[in-house]
């Protein structure tokens, strides 16, 4: 018989408020099993721990209860307490009587009532607990970061810098991402490729660091501190250590007609191309879309011209298999696909563009080379007008927009503006804005310098419809602060198109089993305190695949993952979750009915010799859990047939006591 | 194949084109307009208050007609089917309206199966622009053509669910099919005015003529429409650019027209 | 189709046993009654030519029996098995699960028509049952009151075998005979049935045939899907086993688990409804579990090929939702 | 005040990675659901035996649900996939012997719908108020 | 003031729309065709119902302004269909005895060979009770 303390937790009147928490005490007093019961203010706070500590002593427990908030929040910490106390953690269960019984009722009679069932559930279990030790496996001493922008980019740096080995992949042919396309970053308008390109170099030569360009991670097998993962490096057809980026090739190629993408496809490249003077590595890459040589045999300049032979046609992809310890991913974000907006014109007029089409107008090394220029016309434009939450805050039209607010727009459309009114003060700049959100240091002085300073003008209110009509754009807003409907003659219109998570990311959440919220961004194993980890242990999140961010939000994000990642490889072995599956070989057919659902191959089957009748000896095929690898989900335990399979911490008699202790 | 036809009160009189090339184009087609028994005008607009029972029954028994013959309910004119269509999801949507409109058309109860399609769709889904394509023999060829859907035919858009709101395509990818050259213009799908030309014929006159001269504009000879009222508003009120109805310009380019 | 006789049985046992290529027999061997037949295992060919029997009540299906068999430490050879069509389904479904060791078993297929059912034939006969002539179509049923009485052997099929749905042999090292095909049979018929009552009349059927349930375990016994180390009804660990008189948790819910554990891997022998002494139609539950698992996830027929993946060891991502399941139109 | 109001016993089987977290979203969102419910934490629906669910009922359950990640969402990769078969064939069998088929449930519940945890609760006790309380597991076997 | 508030809550049941989704960005007016015609705005419309502020609405000749051309509808980002609410406002005066806005004594002037019967019928229905 276990020797049982209840310990009620008030949660100040989080708890306490809807729920008799010495009613609750008093009660579970008299199940079977407990020899002690208390209640206290918070027990998680250091006070209350404590005196859980002392009654383990004192009253000699085998197990505890504690009825507070949910184990997603506090188990880890009262298994601490309770190993502080020589007690074993997993004989600690928690009866979640906040989030699932306090939070949600208001009345006192039926919370108590509630909570004493919870906490009477949570005694029945405790009361089949054994103490469970966990098994320890070892640490892959190298990391794995997806996404090679300047997330990935600080996450690989920092976890480099530590002294591990990481890895790099990156989709496209440089690394760089977004922040390569952007011009100048709020509120201290540095140039982006400044301080981005510095960082690049950086890690291309960091003797830890090691990129796959132009590659994806095809699959992921294993679990923390012991992954295997499969990446394709795609054929670029370029020998990526022979080609030395001199980009005669890329001058000399006669496909001159292949929409480039690194300006949004407002000017061209050749059909070999690389994307950027910065580009790491700086390598060739050929199209095999527009190439003619790989389409029909018919050309092969690149190849003539190329004085390092590093033309390579017949290039296949590659697959490679590498290992790791913690995988970090930081895929990204895109602006949405105006498409669905088009009251905004998008798709018919070329000189209405998104923000980031903008940031390639202003820049330097963009299709205009920095001028501010219509697409459509070449013309300087001299009325703009920038739109704001195109596409967020757009609750009525899952299949248009996004629910949430993309935090970025506000504060670069203000820069945006501002830049335009400095460069060129012969411009009329308007911004429609239906909220100004400027949340950050030195971000709203920025925004309302660009009011006062420059002269922008920020109109309360949307753009209900752009219509170009001769070569103006006639915009039709609302000013509600003037209570009008205006219509102003733009030369030039800027969306602020919502940003989205990369495609990219939902298959790879599958791959890696993290989770994902309902708008494809990562979930966080607790948005508050483990905001750069993935329920998924080992791996770990980093940039905008977690949230929309801006730069200093998504490097500081990049360094904490990068610190957790850290952590983690610095270990030598890692203690397992002890919840695993357990096969009782005496029950066991041999039948493989678990083999099959078994997700990570954890399940194997040996021959043994058993003891059968009148000193017979008979060989039965038995199963064996791999307690490293299994993870503990318990498919197996519902496919055997006989019984045999169980899993520690969920045993089938713990789950049915549970059940009965509801029922009762 | 045959399908229900609501021809609405406007094509039996003022539109009588809209009406006749409609039935001529489809049976060349190889569709058969059924023209449904004992319609009533469909009001003209579709009231989008869940209280309003009465002034949807024409529809609600139009709709029923259809579906006892397991057709699909075609109409040609925008409003009419603008009013069957949201008269269908508010049935199908909106349980107690489903009700209390039973209990009005006893014994006649409608079960809420009818497909409520726009003789664009018809082309377009059923027939298929392909086929259409080939069946052309006066083809339009280099007539530049805007195509006008004003607000009946596309709008709620949760609810007509033809085509994209903001960026349809099938007026124009049945130009094309018939030869013409599309312009495209971001008047296309605003409002005519309506009937507000009852009440307001300066409003209806603003409204109308911005959309015939930003398609003029964008080089159109030619607006086709699908919408009696339209047409109204953008002969009356319009800079002189000709408006016909979809179906009119189908039979010419099928060949069926005289 | 071809009749085969005892003597051709033994004969073949006895040229097999004589070459050694097996060294025990496990056959039917006649009980207290002519209809009363049960499985026995004959290590030498004299005892198999004085006790064994083959006839229209040999309906037992041996493949359970291999298990032990071929377990056993210490006895050399192999054992022949007389397999019947439905038969080799289960010794399939066995093998897929590992259950005994194929290299010492010797399968020989043997053709069959349908066995009968001793039931039926009392039901037309009444009690008294002296003897049966089961050696052509028409049998000679002896009764203590009535005397001799000729029943057509189609009319008095055990229900599997009415409702046969494969002739075909899926697994032998020999054949005896000519092989049949797989029937379309209507053997989900009677689920069908069921399934259009309306949920209080099923209610009442079910009420009314589980409540004879006696708690034999003969159901259980016999199954050759049931074969687990340790039952979970006997496993005092399982919450489920039968001994707790504190509730009577198993006594309603045996019927349930007892079909859900065989779902996916029962092969439709009929075995269960063939020994229930209380008549319960137990492989209606079977059925509907297969009836459902062909109209969910397609067809599939335990036991039809070695090392196939049960139903509920597989799934597909586009598997339809419990939900859906109860409230389809065409169930 | 009510008195003898009838009130359900609910057993609800949540998968720890959404559905239970989604409780707790539920309740950190203050989303008020009937104290009927109560809530049996489960490494993955898959861990959920049918032999749990028809134990509950045979205890006094008047209805069980299942709640785990969205098919492909499973932090276990596939654990749900097969819930969903399993789930299939149990309640269509519990149909099959005329039980009613509103007392057993699953619903994919992802870490982000608390709201749509609370919804589910809700209805389903209401559903399960409606039909009163389990008889007929009970009686299945002991014709009376 | 209670009535006002059972005449706004009469409005919200009829239009079938929640005001308080409204996130007030003013897309509805920015998009509205007859924005000109109107005293009150769309969003207005939605602020004013919200708000219990119903009688100059009631009062307004903007009721009859709207084109019914649903633009508001598709075109706001929250989904809270303005131009349903602008109906419900309407009904809520022409479905008062003698409130029609038209008379069938004011149809012959405004008659013209061309006028399709849906013009009239729509405004009759529009405008009528």
């Amino acid at each position: 018989m276990q020797r049982i303390g209840v310990f009620v937790c008030w949660c100040g009147s989080n708890i306490a408020g809807t729920v008799d928490v010495v009613k609750v005490a008093e009660a579970l007093k008299n199940e079977p099993g407990v020899v002690h019961s208390a209640n206290y203010q918070y027990m998680c706070s250091q006070a209350g721990q404590e005196l859980i500590k002392q009654a383990i002593k004192e009253h000699n427990l085998t197990g505890i209860v504690v009825c507070s908030c949910s184990p997603r929040m506090h188990e880890q910490t009262f298994r601490k307490t309770a190993a502080a106390a020589g007690l074993n953690p997993y004989m600690v269960e928690i009866a979640n009587i906040r989030e699932q019984c306090s939070w949600i009722h208001k009345d006192m009679a039926e919370g108590t009532e509630k909570a004493i069932v919870l906490g009477r559930t949570a005694i029945a279990k405790v009361n089949l607990n054994a103490p469970l030790t966990p098994g320890e496996s070892p640490v892959t001493k190298r990391a794995l970061v997806i996404g090679g922008g300047i997330a990935g980019i600080q996450t690989a740096l920092d976890i480099a810098d530590a002294g591990f080995e990481v890895d790099i992949v990156e989709k496209k042919p440089t690394i760089g991402g977004k922040m390569a396309q952007i011009d100048k970053t709020f509120p201290t308008l540095d140039c982006a490729a400044c301080i981005l390109t510095p960082k690049m170099v950086d890690v291309a030569q960091h003797e830890k660091i090691k990129i796959y360009s132009y590659s994806e991670v095809v699959d992921v097998k294993g679990f923390v501190g012991n992954f295997d993962v499969t990446i394709k490096r795609k054929a670029r057809y370029v020998k990526e250590d022979v080609c030395t980026g001199c980009g005669l090739c890329t001058e000399k190629c006669p496909m001159k007609k292949v929409p480039n993408d690194f300006n949004l496809g407002m000017d061209n490249k050749r059909a070999i191309y690389i994307p950027f003077a910065q580009a790491v590595p700086k390598v060739a890459t050929i199209d095999a879309d527009y190439c003619n040589m790989l389409k029909n045999g018919k050309c092969g300049v690149c190849a003539k011209v190329c004085t390092a032979n590093a033309i390579d046609y017949t290039q296949k992809d590659e697959f490679v298999e590498e290992k790791y310890g913690a995988i970090v991913a930081a895929t990204g974000f895109n602006p949405i696909s105006m498409d669905k907006f088009d009251e905004y014109a998008y798709s018919q007029s070329k000189d209405v563009i998104t923000s980031l089409e903008f940031e390639r107008l202003m820049n330097a090394a963009g299709p205009t080379a920095g001028k501010l220029l219509r697409p459509s016309d070449g013309k300087h434009p001299h009325t703009l007008v920038f739109v704001q939450c195109v596409g967020s805050r757009c609750a009525s039209c899952a299949e248009k927009g996004k629910e949430y607010c993309s935090k970025i727009c506000c504060m670069y459309t203000a820069k945006h503006a501002m830049l335009t009114r400095d460069k060129y003060p012969d411009t009329d700049v308007y911004v429609f804005y239906i909220d100004v959100r400027t949340p950050g240091k030195q971000f709203d002085e920025f925004y309302r310098r660009a009011v006062e300073e420059y002269g922008v003008h920020y109109i309360k209110g949307m753009v209900g419809k752009v219509s170009p009509e001769g070569e103006k754009l006639i915009v039709q807003g609302s000013d509600l602060i003037a209570n009008k409907q205006l219509k102003i003659e733009a030369d030039l219109v800027v969306l602020a198109a919502a940003i989205e998570p990369d495609k990219s990311a939902r298959p790879l959440a599958t791959m890696l089993t993290a989770s994902m919220d309902t708008n494809d961004f990562f979930t966080e194993a607790h948005p508050k305190l483990r905001p750069v980890e993935s329920p998924t242990a080992g791996v770990f999140l980093s940039g905008a695949c977690q949230g929309p961010k801006d730069f200093p939000e998504t490097v500081s994000q990049a360094g904490a993952a990068a610190s957790k990642v850290i952590g983690l490889l610095s270990k030598d072995k890692l203690t397992g979750n002890p919840c695993v599956a357990h096969s009782d070989e005496m029950m066991c057919n041999g039948c493989s009915s678990c083999e099959k659902v078994c997700p990570y191959g954890a399940i194997t089957y040996a021959d043994k010799e058993f003891r059968g009748p009148n000193r017979t000896t008979l060989i039965r095929r038995v199963a064996q859990v791999n307690e490293a690898i299994c993870q503990g989900c318990g498919c197996c335990t519902v496919a055997c047939p006989s019984g045999a399979m169980d899993l520690k911490g969920f045993a089938s008699k713990q789950i049915m006591a549970e059940v009965d202790a509801i029922c009762k | 194949m045959k399908v229900s036809y609501f021809p609405g009160c406007t094509l039996k009189t003022k539109a009588k084109e809209l009406d006749i090339y409609a039935r001529r184009s489809a049976e060349a087609l190889g569709v058969t307009l059924e023209e449904i028994e004992n319609w009533q005008c469909c009001g003209g607009v579709f009231t989008t208050s869940n209280d309003e029972i009465a002034t949807k029954l024409s529809s609600i028994r139009a709709l029923k007609a259809a579906g006892d013959k397991g057709q699909p309910l075609v109409s040609v004119c925008s409003a009419c089917h603008n009013v069957l269509k949201q008269t269908n999801a508010q049935f199908n949507n909106d349980a107690d309206f489903a009700f209390r409109v039973n209990n009005y058309v006893k014994p006649d109860e409608y079960n809420g199966e009818t497909k409520v399609i726009h003789y664009l769709e018809l082309l377009r889904d059923v027939v298929g622009f392909d086929k259409i394509k080939e069946k052309v023999v006066n083809p339009l060829t280099g007539k530049k053509i805007a195509a006008y859907y004003g607000c009946l035919l596309l709008r709620p858009g949760k609810v007509m669910a033809m085509d994209d709101v903001e960026n349809p395509t099938i007026m124009e990818d049945f130009i094309r099919a018939i030869g013409g050259e599309p312009v495209i213009y971001a008047y296309r799908n605003e409002c005519c005015g309506g009937y507000i030309t009852m009440e307001s014929k300066e409003l209806a006159a603003a409204k109308s003529k911005k959309v015939s001269e930003n398609a003029k504009e964008k080089g159109a000879e030619l607006i086709v429409t699908a919408c009696p009222l339209c047409k109204y508003n953008l002969d009356k009120h319009a800079e002189d650019i000709p408006v016909v109805y979809i179906t009119e310009l189908l039979a010419e380019a099928l060949g069926v027209k005289e | 189709m071809q009749k085969i006789t005892r003597d051709a049985l033994i004969e073949k046992a006895q040229t097999l046993l004589d070459s050694g290529v097996v060294t025990r027999v496990l056959g039917w061997k006649k009980g207290d009654f002519d209809y009363d037949v049960t499985p026995a295992l004959f290590t030498d060919i004299e005892s198999m030519k004085k006790d064994f029997v083959f006839g229209d009540f040999c309906g037992a299906n041996f493949s359970k029996y291999l298990l032990k068999e071929t377990k056993k430490i210490g006895v050399e050879g192999k054992v022949l098995v007389f397999l019947k069509s439905c038969d080799t389904y289960s010794f399939n479904q066995l093998l897929t699960e590992h259950r005994f060791d194929r290299e010492k078993v010797y399968a020989v297929g043997i053709p069959c028509d349908g066995m009968v059912d001793v039931n039926k034939i009392k039901a037309i006969v009444g009690d008294g049952i002296v003897s049966i002539d089961d050696s052509a179509e028409v049998i000679k049923v002896e009764t203590l009151y009535d005397g001799v009485k000729e029943l057509n052997k189609a009319d008095i099929l055990l229900e599997r075998c009415a409702n046969c749905k494969s002739r075909k042999h899926v697994a032998y090292d020999e054949l005896m005979g000519e092989d049949g095909e797989v029937i379309d049979s209507n053997r989900f018929d009677e689920v069908e049935k069921l399934e259009k009552m309306s949920a209080d009349e099923r209610f009442a059927f079910w009420q009314n045939e589980l409540s004879r349930c006696i708690r034999c375990n003969a159901c259980r016994d016999v199954c050759p899907a049931c074969t687990c180390e340790k039952c979970v009804f006997n496993n005092p660990n399982s919450g489920v086993e039968n001994k707790a008189a504190a509730n009577s948790f198993e006594e309603q819910m045996f019927h349930i688990i007892r079909a859900f554990h065989v779902a996916g891997r029962c092969t439709d022998c009929g075995e269960c409804s063939r020994v229930c002494p209380q008549h319960i139609p137990l492989h209606l539950l079977n059925r509907k579990f297969i009836k459902d698992i062909n109209s969910f996830y397609g067809d599939y027929q335990a036991g039809e090929t070695v090392g196939s993946r049960a139903p509920l060891t597989n799934f597909t991502k586009e598997d339809l939702e419990p939900s859906e399941a109860v409230n389809r139109e065409d169930k | 005040m009510q008195v003898n109001e009838y009130k359900p016993k609910i057993v609800a089987f949540c998968c720890n990675w959404c559905s239970y977290a989604g409780a707790d979203l539920a309740g950190s969102n203050r989303l008020s659901y009937p104290a009927e419910v109560k809530v049996i934490r489960v490494p993955c629906s898959c861990r959920v035996n049918p032999m749990f669910i028809l134990r509950a009922f045979q205890r006094g359950a008047d209805g069980v649900i299942l709640c785990g990640c969205h098919p492909g969402d499973c932090h276990y990769t596939s654990g749900n996939y097969y819930t969903r078969r399993r789930m299939a064939l149990l309640f269509s069998m519990l149909d099959y012997l005329g039980i009613e088929k509103e007392r057993t449930r699953v619903e994919w519940v992802s870490a982000a719908e608390g709201a749509k945890f609370a919804a589910t609760m809700n209805d389903f006790v209401q559903t399960v108020t409606a039909l009163g309380e389990n008889k007929r597991l009970e009686d299945l076997r002991c014709k009376k | 003031m209670e009535n006002k508030q059972n005449v706004c809550n009469e409005i919200i049941r009829r239009s079938g729309v929640n005001p308080r989704k409204c996130m007030k960005c003013g897309k509805c007016s920015g998009t509205c065709p007859a924005y000109d015609e109107m005293e009150y705005h769309p969003h207005q419309f939605v602020y004013m119902v919200e708000t219990g502020d119903i009688e100059p609405l009631l009062k307004s000749k903007s009721i009859y302004r709207c084109l019914s051309c649903f633009a508001c509808i598709d075109r706001c980002p929250r989904g809270v269909e303005p131009a349903k609410i602008v109906e419900a406002v309407r009904l809520e005066v022409v479905r008062q005895q003698g409130n029609n806005h038209l008379k069938p004594n004011d149809l012959p002037e405004m008659l013209d060979v061309d006028l399709p019967q849906q013009a009239i019928v729509s405004a009759f229905r529009k405008y009528t009770k």
